[in-house]
């Protein structure tokens, strides 16, 4: 398990966590390598079935970072992005997706060392959860499956 | 819930007088504590100050008998001892594995589940409720609280009223009757365990100490620590050479206070055991 | 066919030195549709953007990746220079390799890898970029200036002056602000109110400025040119135009024993009051909390006192309504009161006061008229002990920051009490001096040596009374940090800047961002000092952190320059990227099912109703439609939308989820 | 990443301070106040904030100077430096330290002397017996500091209200508490 690096895909918002993470760039704080980043205006524009298309194409871990609540650049978006979460979170651990596998947090562009920190730790979790191959494996079964049936 | 005590050494020696007073009050008010059974000494300053682990050894140790006599709560009128006890607690729950060295040193479990109470804690929670009605001799005088450095330092750790001009002494001398005035030496050091090695050390820190509240008209200094005790009343002959001074405010323990409030005697609060003479009684 | 360029930077050696760059450009240049892949060691510069413009033409390129720095860095520039050759500009893409990359991982194998797949997403994104042409919105040309202190005011004037019209709000019922409250200014000495009442006067008689005092915004809608914004003006139970401002009122009001707040507590006032008598407008408002007659019913004094009967106890808050194309951000700060320090006795003892209060001791106008008086006794203090940082720079009781102006009005306190006291001894407790500033250092020095200011280097551990006097315990940490015991008179505490109260609520208010101490965020600490992050709102003064006033006034003149610049035009330019609801022929018209829940989330109220009717007029079909004015392309309704018929411009599903594939599989 | 990491100077005391007790020496910016409200500042050779610097320099003679001084010995634990410590800066635990090293390197200062015999008579006074035995400890820190006549005026007086004994309590865990001593001793 030790050469395992770990994919991880982060769902950011371009005003608070992209730019947050600019800083940790600007402030060189070093983190892992295996997160890369997908700018979104606002997490409000996040569909969450992405996440569920990541996870099919091998993503073993995902982030979902925006703005602290009340900071949106554009006033509400996370607060919908969070009212949908959960609701998401809900119907995910009911279709059996680890739900450890995602990280929800709220990352300022003041806070450069904290986006290191939210990237460390989920890439250690992730690491220690091993490869994402369960939902993987669902997708690619039923879709042979349809196939089959085709 | 059931409450223990932890006299701790001071208690049963230099300050018998305290002891006497915190029971005869527990008894005149109905209160029921167990001694921790076979108790050892918390180490005190020496041992912070020599051996780390002996440190937090010795007050597990303590504590560890605590729980396996299912005591909730345990009463330590000691300062000293107190601040210890919470120390060793907070340190142990920090850090797990030096909890589990510590268990294996003094061959017990701790789990670190008793509520460690100060002596004023103990007040509020058990006599302040009842204190009014049974005041027969209000405590009309001024006085200075004098609180020391343990009972609010280290005051993230104890989490104990405020740590600069704390209140809670204050509040319950002024439940007996009394006036407690301002006074900023409340939590100055009085020398504390310099005691015997450098006495004059002592002398004047707990000069400056006692002249402050003598030079603000307080008619006592009332404290709840018996090491303060100690250094304000048993070495105060050396204080008074030190400062070519006649210094003759009594030092009095807040348990005699409201032993002597509830119409207790003199002799059963232990005030005869003092060096300085207790007029106010 | 797409045909895309890929051109890689080195920014000298801040990619390279961690990236593989050569690697990156060879491996992305093998990719299907990359037609040009190239590195070079400045993107950026001159040769750079040529090295772009030329391979566009060359190679008849239909999309560009700048894989360089943050697109929030230089994501214009490349935009423009590919505009220059022909493309449009919404058809380049930059992959962050500077940022998200070399600087945050060690030189090595993934990294370089990581460079790659950062670069592949961006390509992937590129390809289904669409030529986006820019919106057009119109500008209203009158600026709102929120605040009249000092740096509201030199912003209001410096609008004004270019001839576009000002609303200025402000809170209390009179402009002026902290700097009315001075004494003297360092560092000439010169009397604060003297420079600073004649431009309050200008404010309110220039014939482009709109006062509204004893007013505070009750919301904002809106973006850059078009803001929307309620104003409450709070009743002032008066009508001000029969007012004369005769003060009549005022001294016949029977409620006397208000602490008056313009003298931090040093002095009483009525309940119908003014401020100060400098106030500007001079009206008198009633502070309805205080008066009688609203508490009990019954009073009315000053209605019957009034000459011009121009009270109204039952006038009601008026809100206005106003268009504004600009808003500068001037609400000031405020001082940390000293009470979370009980060790410095302030609140305890009456004789240790705060610098703003000793500034009211020192004002000519102030409660003890100009006289350094202890407040206990009124006698003049004959030692004073002046404590800099009592509360800056302590994260254990007080703040993190530099409050900055303290150490130079420390000086200017100690200066003025020896040149009022001149026998008294004035001793200052100071870490360190931060005197940066024209003519700044020379005042200090000034201080120690020719008015003999006994500067000690430490902080004070306590301070107490005892016989009436002040006893501070300090330390002289030159001195190997001896003890050092000062039995003074009276104790001035140098307390911290903080933000004003209310500043927090305003930001959401405003929608910009404010840091962890609730001051306002500029949108670049060095850059865009007096920009904020959301476009058409800029900051002036102490409400960005504390500031003296040199500083407060050349930031509103900055400030106050963006806003003319901005109402130069007459139409914006915004970015194209909006949400869009799709479009058929009918009869599908749109996929959208018209259930409108976008409508619902979407904090611009950018979203219409389109009918589409048939040829007899009759509605067919309800649609939604947004308005590309008010939309800021947040996306929300493209996440929420259950028919997926709104997609966003630029974040297109299709993009995003090109990137996300292209991040995960192999190529 | 751990402060540690900036250290250069990897045999330094600072160093040791902050894997030992946590205590990051570079957070201290000198502004005194430890020193100013210590109870025994104007009796040590280096008031804490000193000490501060001193380590702070990560040089190793002024390493051995802390080691060696009469300070670390003068700290009564009263924790009025860290109640008011602006960078909360945990002085108390990093003196215990600081005494402990100073030991163990047999770099006590001969003015400590009284002090540590203090010290060390009171838990040789609990080894045995599990609690604290007044006279037996005032006897022994009798003969180990050799200040044969002090407080001699103390004892008569104490014995006359009681709050003397002639015999030690000895606890039932006796064995235990002597198995503590061995545990923990170094």
């Amino acid at each position: 398990m030790s050469d395992f690096e770990p994919k991880v895909v982060a769902f950011v918002c371009n005003w608070c966590t992209y730019a947050g993470a600019d800083l940790t760039g600007t402030s060189r704080i070093k983190y892992a390598s295996n997160v890369k980043i997908i700018r979104f205006p606002c997490t409000g524009r996040i569909d969450f079935m992405l996440l569920l298309k990541a996870f099919a194409n091998g993503a073993d871990g995902i982030i979902v970072s925006g703005c602290h609540p009340n900071d949106c650049h554009y006033t509400s978006g996370n607060f919908h992005a969070k009212r949908r979460w959960i609701m998401f979170k809900e119907l995910m651990d009911f279709m059996g997706v680890d739900m450890n596998r995602v990280t929800f947090s709220w990352v300022s562009a003041a806070e450069g060392a904290k986006w290191a920190d939210v990237v460390n730790t989920t890439v250690t979790k992730i690491r220690e959860l091993g490869p994402y191959v369960s939902y993987k494996e669902l997708v690619n079964k039923s879709v042979e499956e349809e196939v089959k049936n085709d | 819930m059931k409450t223990g005590i932890y006299p701790g050494c001071s208690l049963t020696g230099s300050a018998r007088d305290y002891n006497e007073s915190v029971f005869a009050i527990a008894e005149a008010f109905g209160l029921e504590f167990i001694q921790i059974p076979d108790w050892n000494c918390c180490g005190a300053t020496a041992a912070h100050n020599l051996n780390k682990e002996l440190s937090l050894a010795l007050p597990a140790r303590i504590l560890a008998i605590a729980e396996k006599n299912g005591l909730d709560e345990i009463i330590v009128p000691c300062a000293a001892c107190y601040s210890r006890l919470v120390v060793t607690q907070h340190e142990l729950k920090k850090d797990p594995e030096l909890k589990n060295r510590i268990c294996e040193v003094i061959e017990m479990d701790y789990r670190g589940t008793s509520v460690i109470l100060n002596v004023i804690e103990w007040i509020d929670k058990y006599i302040v409720p009842k204190l009014e009605e049974k005041i027969v001799k209000p405590f009309n005088y001024k006085v200075a609280c004098y609180y020391g450095c343990l009972l609010v330092r280290p005051n993230k750790i104890l989490n104990y009223d405020r740590v600069e001009d704390p209140q809670t002494l204050d509040v319950v001398m002024s439940k007996l009757g009394a006036t407690a005035i301002d006074y900023p030496y409340k939590t100055e050091c009085c020398g504390a365990g310099l005691s015997i090695s450098r006495t004059d050390i002592v002398s004047k820190l707990s000069g400056k100490i006692i002249e402050d509240a003598e030079h603000r008209g307080a008619d006592a200094i009332v404290v709840a620590c018996p090491m303060c005790h100690s250094n304000l009343d048993m070495r105060r002959p050396d204080i008074n050479k030190y400062w070519d001074t006649e210094f003759k405010i009594p030092v009095i323990f807040v348990t005699q206070a409201i032993g002597l409030a509830i119409g207790l005697s003199p002799q059963k609060v232990g005030l005869r055991r003092h060096f300085v003479e207790v007029k106010i009684s | 066919m797409a045909r895309i360029g890929v051109f890689i930077c080195h920014c000298g050696e801040n990619i390279s030195a961690t990236v593989d760059c050569g690697k990156v450009a060879e491996t992305i240049g093998k990719l299907k549709h990359v037609a040009y892949s190239t590195e070079y060691k400045y993107m950026c510069s001159d040769p750079g953007q040529t090295l772009i413009k030329d391979a566009i033409k060359e190679h008849k390129l239909t999309g560009v990746v700048v894989s360089a720095c943050s697109p929030r860095m230089h994501e214009p520039t490349f935009r423009k220079a590919c505009a220059e050759a022909g493309l449009n500009p919404f058809l380049c893409e930059m992959a962050n390799l500077r940022e998200h990359c070399s600087w945050v991982h060690e030189k090595n194998e993934l990294t370089t890898q990581k460079a790659i797949d950062i670069v592949r997403t961006q390509v992937e994104k590129v390809k289904l970029n669409s030529a986006l042409q820019p919106i057009k919105v119109p500008v209203t040309k009158t600026a709102m200036v929120i605040g009249g202190g000092i740096a509201g005011i030199q912003a209001a004037l410096d609008i004004a002056n270019t001839g576009h019209k000002v609303v200025m709000i402000e809170r209390s019922p009179s402009i002026g602000g902290h700097m009315s409250q001075l004494s003297e200014t360092f560092p000439t000495l010169d009397c604060s109110q003297c420079i600073l009442t004649p431009r309050m006067v200008e404010v309110a008689q220039h014939p482009n400025i709109t006062l509204y005092t004893y007013a505070e915004v009750e919301s904002v809608e809106g973006f850059i040119g078009n803001f929307k914004v309620k104003i409450r003006k709070k009743a002032k139970s008066l009508d001000e135009k029969i007012c004369t401002g005769c003060g009549l009122c005022t001294t016949k009001c029977p409620q006397k024993k208000i602490p008056n707040e313009f003298e931090q507590g040093m002095g009483m006032r009525p309940a119908i009051y003014v401020p100060f008598p400098q106030a500007v407008p001079n009206r008198p408002v009633i502070d309805k909390e205080h008066c009688t007659y609203y508490i009990k019913g019954k009073c009315k004094i000053c209605e019957v006192v009034c000459p011009t009967k121009a009270i109204r106890f039952d006038q009601p808050d008026e809100i206005l309504d106003l268009e504004i194309g600009a808003i500068v951000v001037a609400t000031g700060f405020d001082i940390k009161h000293a009470d979370f320090f009980p060790e410095y006795g302030y609140g305890k003892y009456k004789d240790i006061i705060d610098g703003l209060q000793f500034e009211r001791m020192a004002s000519a106008s102030g409660p003890t008229s100009g006289e350094i008086r202890r407040p206990s006794d009124g006698q003049v203090p004959k030692n004073i002990v002046f404590i800099a940082c009592a509360g800056s720079r302590d994260p254990a009781k007080g703040i993190a920051y530099c409050s900055k102006i303290c150490c130079m009005y420390t000086a200017k306190h100690a200066m003025l009490y020896k040149h009022k006291v001149h026998e008294g001894r004035a001793h200052v407790f100071y870490m360190d001096i931060r005197s940066g500033g024209k003519n700044y250092d020379e005042f200090v020095r000034r201080a120690i040596e020719e008015d003999h200011v006994n500067y000690i280097r430490g902080r004070v551990s306590t301070v107490f009374e005892r016989d009436g006097k002040l006893i501070v315990k300090g330390v002289d940490t030159l001195l190997g940090a001896q003890p050092v015991e000062i039995v003074a008179d009276m104790v001035v505490l140098a307390t911290a800047g903080v933000a004003n109260a209310g500043a927090e609520d305003l930001a959401q208010k405003l929608h910009v961002s404010y840091d962890q101490h609730k001051f306002f965020a500029e949108a670049h600490p060095k850059l865009k000092p007096v920009e904020t992050n959301t476009a058409g709102i800029f900051l002036a003064g102490a409400c960005q952190n504390p500031k003296d006033i040199p500083d407060a006034v050349s930031q509103a003149s900055g400030s106050a320059v963006k806003v003319a610049a901005l109402f130069s035009q007459d139409m914006l330019t915004r970015e194209p990227l909006v949400a869009v609801v799709n479009r058929y022929a009918p009869p599908m018209y749109s996929t959208c099912v018209g259930c409108f829940l976008c409508q619902s989330v979407c904090p611009y109220q950018a979203i219409e109703r389109e009918e589409f009717k048939n040829r007899e007029g009759k509605v067919v079909k309800t649609v939604a439609k947004i308005n590309e004015g008010l939309c800021q392309g947040c996306g929300t309704c493209v996440a929420l939308c259950r028919s997926k018929s709104i997609d966003l411009l630029g974040y297109s599903n299709n993009q995003v989820h090109a990137e996300v594939m292209a991040l995960l599989n192999e190529y | 990443m751990s402060h540690s990491e900036h250290h250069t100077e990897r045999n330094s005391l600072a160093y040791s301070i902050e894997k030992n007790v946590e205590v990051y020496t570079q957070k201290c910016y000198q502004c005194g106040k430890c020193s100013a409200g210590c109870p025994v500042a104007e009796d040590m050779d280096f008031p804490p904030s000193m000490i501060m610097r001193l380590l702070q320099t990560e040089d190793l003679a002024n390493d051995d100077k802390i080691l060696r001084s009469h300070s670390i010995w003068l700290c009564v634990t009263c924790e009025m430096c860290l109640s008011r410590c602006p960078m909360e800066i945990d002085i108390p635990s990093m003196m215990d330290y600081l005494r402990q090293r100073s030991r163990s390197e047999k770099k006590v200062n001969k003015k400590a002397k009284n002090i540590i015999a203090f010290h060390k008579a009171f838990l040789n006074s609990i080894k045995y017996t599990g609690r604290l035995f007044e006279l037996g400890l005032i006897l022994d820190y009798k003969r180990q500091s050799l200040n044969l006549m002090q407080d001699v005026a103390l004892a008569p007086k104490m014995i006359s209200r009681g709050k003397l004994h002639f015999i030690p309590f000895i606890i039932k865990g006796k064995n235990q508490m002597a198995r503590i001593f061995k545990k923990t001793s170094n």
